[in-house]
């Protein structure tokens, strides 16, 4: 870090930082390469990098494989999805009306510990297993995410701001949606990643306990019981999954800098 | 066989009197449930009117809801989970049918070539490995431990899930291994390790594990299409005695064992017939194990149209 | 204000009350095994962790070896992916160049699904307490790290100009200036991270090897369908979690006083 | 038009370092009239400002706009606030910026942005409609301020210093832009201003505050022939007069 | 001191809506000088400020500070921004806000709070010390901010409009308290206003800047006798002849 840097030196060409996250990934990879070569990992359950990369590349023409992926991508795409729609109302509702928010508090707080493990054969019962309970569960989880971040980004809008519209005779409503939404959108955003990669995870996760013979996380499971395990399958599928969040991530973050050139201008980021 | 075997009545006619003919069955992705691929592989479903779909589910645990809410039929789930399940009062379970019995060598503590343990005394105070906490797998080492004077309360069990065992195993975290085909097979021959001991031996011989489950209510509405289910499963356990080939063809429609495996490992017993007595000796252990709360006539919950 | 805060405080109980009645109501009616009433559930509680003697202040032994060791992970694990969070967070929003190097790996690592890497987990960590902490660390350091990130960038760019000006030293900056301002978004990644935390120990207690602990209960309460103690280990869960919560709003309200009071935030 | 009846505001009210910013401020504003108000810095004006457009609720005594006690924001109300750059959307263009509280007219979207491009060049920022305001200087982002509460067209405009980032010939212009709206638009205004000249030359009354707790101190009409101009007026005696006279009155009461 | 050759600056480089804002911008300021900079609003002045701290890079030219190239932002200098309330840390109060960048001057905490303490007391906030910006009125935020250059004592002042917020009276107190402090410690200053008054009162130099793109067209030495005080300072014929020179200057290079 130069000294500059904190106050936001000149970005460095597209060139140079796309070559650094490659360097960034590829040291990620020489150094599992390394744990496993050396035999410091197990190479039987730690497969080296390029030998996991090699059997990903390999799965994409596995349909078997490409049915899998298919079935926890619509599941992940709708429960995100859900989430978001429930979330960020929810969260300018609990946000900008205290009495609500302390309301409802208590069921909130005493809701969200809940692991799914423990939700899955309840939510199992009472809506069926199959896509539904996936989605069911993956909403569940990446809704907090959404939720928290349009909670603590209302907090954040200036008052001032507020007060502007406000002094121009703008109800409550107006104010909500023309400041306060607009004002924490992109932490709002931020709150939307971290919930793409919640929902992955929780896709993956309950195939692998609860899948009913479709999914990643079903790949992954057989693979697991398998004799012996198929490391290098379940790294592969790893790896896919891992892609697609990093893929989803920059999409997400290319769209956020469209959306929110006025913020990213403002705080000298490339735009 | 026990002493009072349960004969199945001959095939019936014809589908005629079913109550229904398409059925979900959810299954394990274990060799145990090879009897309703069989029957499914050889047409014996055909035969008694039934169109049998197997879904493979990844633990008995999740089948349950999927059977309450009427998403399948009836379940191949292990008896212990099943009888605690009724105990609790959650779930009001009715065997169709029984499946799978250990054999000899089929299931086997193990413990690497250069371990100390030599003989059953050896694992005293030692810590082993089980897929699930308090289920048939203590339910037999005990039986077996204290045949060989072993107190089974100086063994320590950790739940260690069917992939990790190996890493937990050569990592020294478990000192002895609980094993079930095909890992036996597979551990005797890439790493030398070393059988300790049967648990399905001595008292525990050919202990049941797993059956073919409905509710209570299910089988009450459907009366005779869980007799014809039963009639086929049994019928695959009759052409399983002697028949590698019919079980290994299907194994890996559901399991991961790939054809040389399938050669290889040791099977379990497929019930060709159904046997209270040898099904309430399970239930006995467990109430011994203060596992269930009151006592379980097992007979009660069996098929009544094939027992006797 | 402080008539408010009664008030809100009634309306709060008020609405718990009303929904643990509707609860119980719902419950014996449909009379699901699954689903027992709030009241069997509480009995089941009080049986297995709160009868204890007074010396242990009513804990029964089952308590203080459950429920003690999951608090205990959980805590570590919470701290272990706070700081680990903050730090890389702070670091990837202050620095363009940890930025690019750390973004890919970080975002891949971000979207694995840790019980698929348990095995690896295994091999990299051993059995119990270093694998499970291992584990918390890695499923909860995400909120953190992304929200103290966004925070970090998002300083007033009119703040970090009065910095340089006045040439405050790097670590002068971070202590004083960004690191106040991205409180706010840290504390929204931290109160995500809390009862994540809490999720993620109950998960770590399925992991192999281990024997005690509220997840370990509620596995084994699952396996033996001993539906009354697994829903005892989930209100358990819940109660924890309010618990856990309310103390860190009474932090945040400390630490974010002044935030708090400049947005004329009443709380 | 504007009634203020025995105004007091406490900031902190019940802890120790409580604030009277305002205390017992009597004050009424006819319709039309322009009030300027002038006081030492920290005095309580904008307080005097927000509690007018009912943005905090003042401790004490009683506000009327056009009858009404004063509860939440009135009807028709415009503010330029004294932090200017801060009440601007940073999301939003300038143009957006002035056109949106033009949503409460009716007026459909071209209208909006015809009478925003209006606004805008009225105070010297034709061209500038499609920057984003961290593009703009701070002089600049002030008259889009200024520019927004013109579009709107209140009957009331509270104004808080609203000329202060501005050169001396744009803060003319300006001064000059709110003499000619007002008498086109019957529009009631109260300027806070720190520069006495321009109290005396826009106003037609200029209240004195004293140092915290704010009151009135003095309160002068504005006699001065009209139509004003920069040059003439300030030339004029009584202009000359009446500023000695409010520049006297404030000094009586600064802080410094 | 300060050396600026040929400088020029121009935002959003490469897009079609490139701004101009300095082009050809030549300037010398000799050590211990106070040098007023006017200008129309919008036309850099800002924008100059803030090449020579070294938070922007400027396009074109050159700027020297004590002989070096300005890279990074030079030592020993402070900056009163024209956006002064939000260069406030909210979190700290008034006296931490003066305090902090006296860290940088190797003085233990009583020593830093004395100087703060001081400093606050000199712009007439006594007694605010504890508070919050966000409970200053904007004036007074000003004046925190001007305290907290002050002191740090620094060998080269920027400030940006720094008594726009404030009443008359403390104005001038202000600017007799910058004339003090330069008198004292041997301080550069560069100022920049919009009071044609008040630049040719404080400064030693008045410079004049054309609107967009900014360049000089105005350098006035202003020869004044010292010591300069409000009264009889304001009343001196060279005085009134400077500010109308100035103003012509300004006026003929405004924007509206
Ligand atoms: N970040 C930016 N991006 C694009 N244009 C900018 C930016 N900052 C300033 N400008 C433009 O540069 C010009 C000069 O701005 P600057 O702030 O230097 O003016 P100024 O002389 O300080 O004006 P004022 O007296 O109103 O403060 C303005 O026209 C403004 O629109
Ligand atoms: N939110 C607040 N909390 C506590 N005190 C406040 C708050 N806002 C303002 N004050 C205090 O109230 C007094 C009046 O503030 P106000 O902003 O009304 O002054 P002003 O007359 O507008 O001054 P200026 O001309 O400097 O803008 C000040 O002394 C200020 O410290
Ligand atoms: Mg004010
Ligand atoms: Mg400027």
């Amino acid at each position: 870090m130069s000294a500059t840097t904190l106050s936001r030196a000149r970005p460095a060409p597209a060139t140079t930082r796309w070559s650094r996250r490659a360097a960034g990934a590829l040291a990620f990879a020489a150094l599992i390469e390394l744990l496993s070569r050396t035999g410091v990992a197990d190479p039987a359950f730690l497969p080296p990098a390029t030998e996991i990369v090699g059997r990903a590349v390999t799965l994409v023409s596995d349909s078997a494989f490409r049915g899998h992926a298919l079935t926890s991508l619509l599941a992940w795409a709708m429960g995100l999805g859900l989430a978001a729609l429930i979330a960020v109302p929810l969260g300018l509702l609990l946000g900008s009306v205290p009495i609500i928010d302390a309301a409802t508090r208590s069921i909130v707080e005493f809701l969200r510990p809940i692991p799914s493990v423990a939700l899955i054969p309840l939510v199992a019962l009472v809506i069926g297993t199959g896509l539904q309970l996936r989605v069911t569960l993956v909403v569940y989880a990446s809704l907090w995410p959404i939720l928290y971040n349009t909670m603590y980004g209302l907090r954040g809008v200036d008052p001032l701001a507020k007060e502007s519209l406000r002094s121009y005779g703008f109800g409550p409503l107006a104010v909500l949606l023309r400041v306060s939404l607009p004002s924490s959108a992109p932490f709002i955003t931020t709150g939307f990643r971290l919930a793409a990669g919640v929902a992955l995870i929780l896709t993956v996760s309950t195939e692998i306990v609860a899948g009913r013979g479709e999914g990643m996380g079903v790949f992954i499971f057989f693979a697991g019981i398998a004799m012996p395990a198929r490391m290098t399958d379940i790294l592969a599928g790893v790896f896919w999954v891992g892609l697609f969040g990093v893929v989803v991530n920059a999409l997400l973050v290319a769209a956020e800098r469209r959306a929110f050139r006025w913020h990213h201008a403002r705080l000298g980021e490339p735009g | 066989g026990g002493a009072t075997t349960a004969t199945a009545p001959p095939a019936a006619p014809a589908a005629g009197g079913l109550e229904k003919t398409q059925l979900k069955i959810a299954t394990l992705p274990a060799i145990d449930s090879a009897a309703i691929y069989v029957a499914i592989d050889q047409g014996l479903f055909e035969k008694e009117g039934l169109d049998v779909t197997a879904q493979v589910v990844q633990a008995s645990p999740e089948a349950i809801p999927m059977m309450l809410n009427g998403e399948i039929d009836a379940m191949f789930g292990n008896y212990v989970s099943m009888f605690q399940a009724h105990d609790k009062g959650s779930l009001k379970v009715r065997i169709l049918a029984e499946g799978s019995r250990a054999s000899p060598d089929s299931l086997s503590i193990m413990a690497l070539p250069d371990s100390p343990i030599k003989t059953a005394k050896d694992l005293e105070g030692k810590t082993i490995n089980v897929n699930v906490l308090h289920n048939f797998q203590e339910l037999a080492l005990a039986q077996v431990l204290k045949a060989n004077n072993v107190d089974p309360a100086t063994i320590k069990y950790v739940q260690v899930t069917f992939q990790n065992i190996m890493p937990s195993w050569t990592g020294g975290q478990i000192d002895a291994a609980y094993l079930g085909e095909p890992m036996v097979t597979a551990a005797t021959a890439s790493m030398g390790a070393r059988k300790i001991l049967d648990p399905a031996s001595g008292p525990a011989a050919e202990f049941p594990i797993s059956g073919y489950v409905s509710t209570q209510e299910w089988y009450d509405k459907n009366p005779k299409v869980a007799a014809a289910f039963q009639r086929a499963i049994h019928n695959a356990g009759k052409l399983m005695e002697n028949n590698r080939e019919v079980v290994a063809k299907v194994l890996p429609n559901f399991t991961q064992i790939d054809a040389a495996t399938a050669a290889t490992v040791t099977f379990p017993y497929f019930s060709s017939n159904d046997n209270p007595v040898r099904l309430q000796r399970v239930a006995d252990w467990m109430l011994e194990a203060k596992w269930l709360g009151k006592a379980i006539e097992v007979e009660s919950l069996m098929s009544p149209t094939t027992s006797g | 204000m402080r008539r408010g805060g009664v008030r809100t405080a009634a309306f709060r109980w008020l609405v718990l009350i009303v929904l643990v009645l509707v609860w119980e109501t719902a419950t014996r009616v449909s009379g699901s095994a699954f689903f027992p009433p709030p009241s069997a559930i509480v009995a089941r509680m009080h049986a297995m962790w709160f009868s204890g003697p007074p010396a242990t202040l009513f804990l029964t032994d089952s308590a203080i070896g459950n429920i003690l060791p999951s608090l205990g992970r959980m805590a570590a694990g919470f701290a272990g992916g706070a700081i680990a969070g903050v730090v890389l967070g702070l670091a990837l929003g202050l620095s363009a160049r940890a930025y690019d190097y750390l973004d890919g790996v970080l975002q891949f690592l971000r979207a694995v699904p840790p019980p698929a890497l348990v095995t690896v987990f295994l091999v990299l960590f051993g059995f119990g307490f270093r694998m499970q902490l291992a584990f918390i660390v890695f499923s909860i350091v995400w909120p953190v790290l992304l929200n103290t990130a966004d925070g970090a960038r998002s300083v007033e760019p009119l703040h970090l100009q009065t910095c340089q000006v006045f040439r405050l030293s790097r670590a002068e900056r971070l202590r004083r200036v960004v690191l106040p301002s991205t409180l706010p978004k840290m504390f929204a990644g931290l109160r995500l991270a809390l009862s994540l935390s809490l999720i993620v120990m109950v998960f770590s207690e399925l992991l192999p090897g281990t024997t005690n602990g509220i997840g370990f209960q509620i596995t084994d309460a699952y396996s033996t369908f001993d539906l009354p103690a697994m829903w005892a280990a989930i209100v358990l869960l819940g109660v924890l979690g309010y618990l856990l919560n309310e103390v860190f709003l009474i932090v945040e309200r400390r630490v974010l006083g002044w935030h708090h009071a400049a947005q004329q935030l009443i709380t | 038009m504007l009634e203020i009846d025995n105004l007091s505001h406490v900031y902190g009210g019940g802890s120790p370092n409580a604030h009277h910013a305002i205390e017992g401020l009597n004050l009424s504003v006819a319709a039309g009239e322009l009030l300027c108000i002038v006081g030492p810095s920290g005095c309580g004006k904008s307080t005097l400002l927000r509690s007018i457009a009912g943005l905090i609720t003042p401790t004490g005594g009683q506000i009327k706009v056009e009858g009404n006690v004063v509860r939440q924001t009135p009807d028709n109300l415009a503010v330029v606030f004294q932090d200017y750059s801060r009440s601007l959307f940073p999301w939003m263009s300038v143009a957006d910026n002035v056109a949106l509280p033009l949503r409460r007219r009716n007026m459909d979207k071209r209208r909006r942005r015809e009478a925003a491009l209006e606004a805008l060049d009225s105070v010297g920022l034709a061209g500038a409609e499609r920057k984003y305001p961290f593009q703009l200087s701070g002089g600049m982002q002030q008259r889009v301020a200024i520019a927004r509460a013109l579009a709107y067209r209140p009957t009331l405009m509270l104004m808080d210093e609203p000329f202060g980032s501005v050169d001396a010939q744009t803060r003319e212009d300006l001064e000059d832009l709110v003499l000619k709206v007002r008498g086109h638009h019957q529009m009631t205004i109260v300027l806070i201003t720190h520069d006495i000249d321009e109290s005396v030359y826009v106003g037609d009354r200029v209240v004195v505050l004293s140092k915290a707790p704010a009151h009135v101190v003095g309160d002068l009409k504005v006699h001065l022939p009209g139509p004003r101009d920069q040059i003439s007026t300030r030339e004029h005696p009584d202009f000359v007069h009446l500023r000695a006279e409010v520049g006297r009155l404030v000094r009586g009461h600064a802080t410094v």
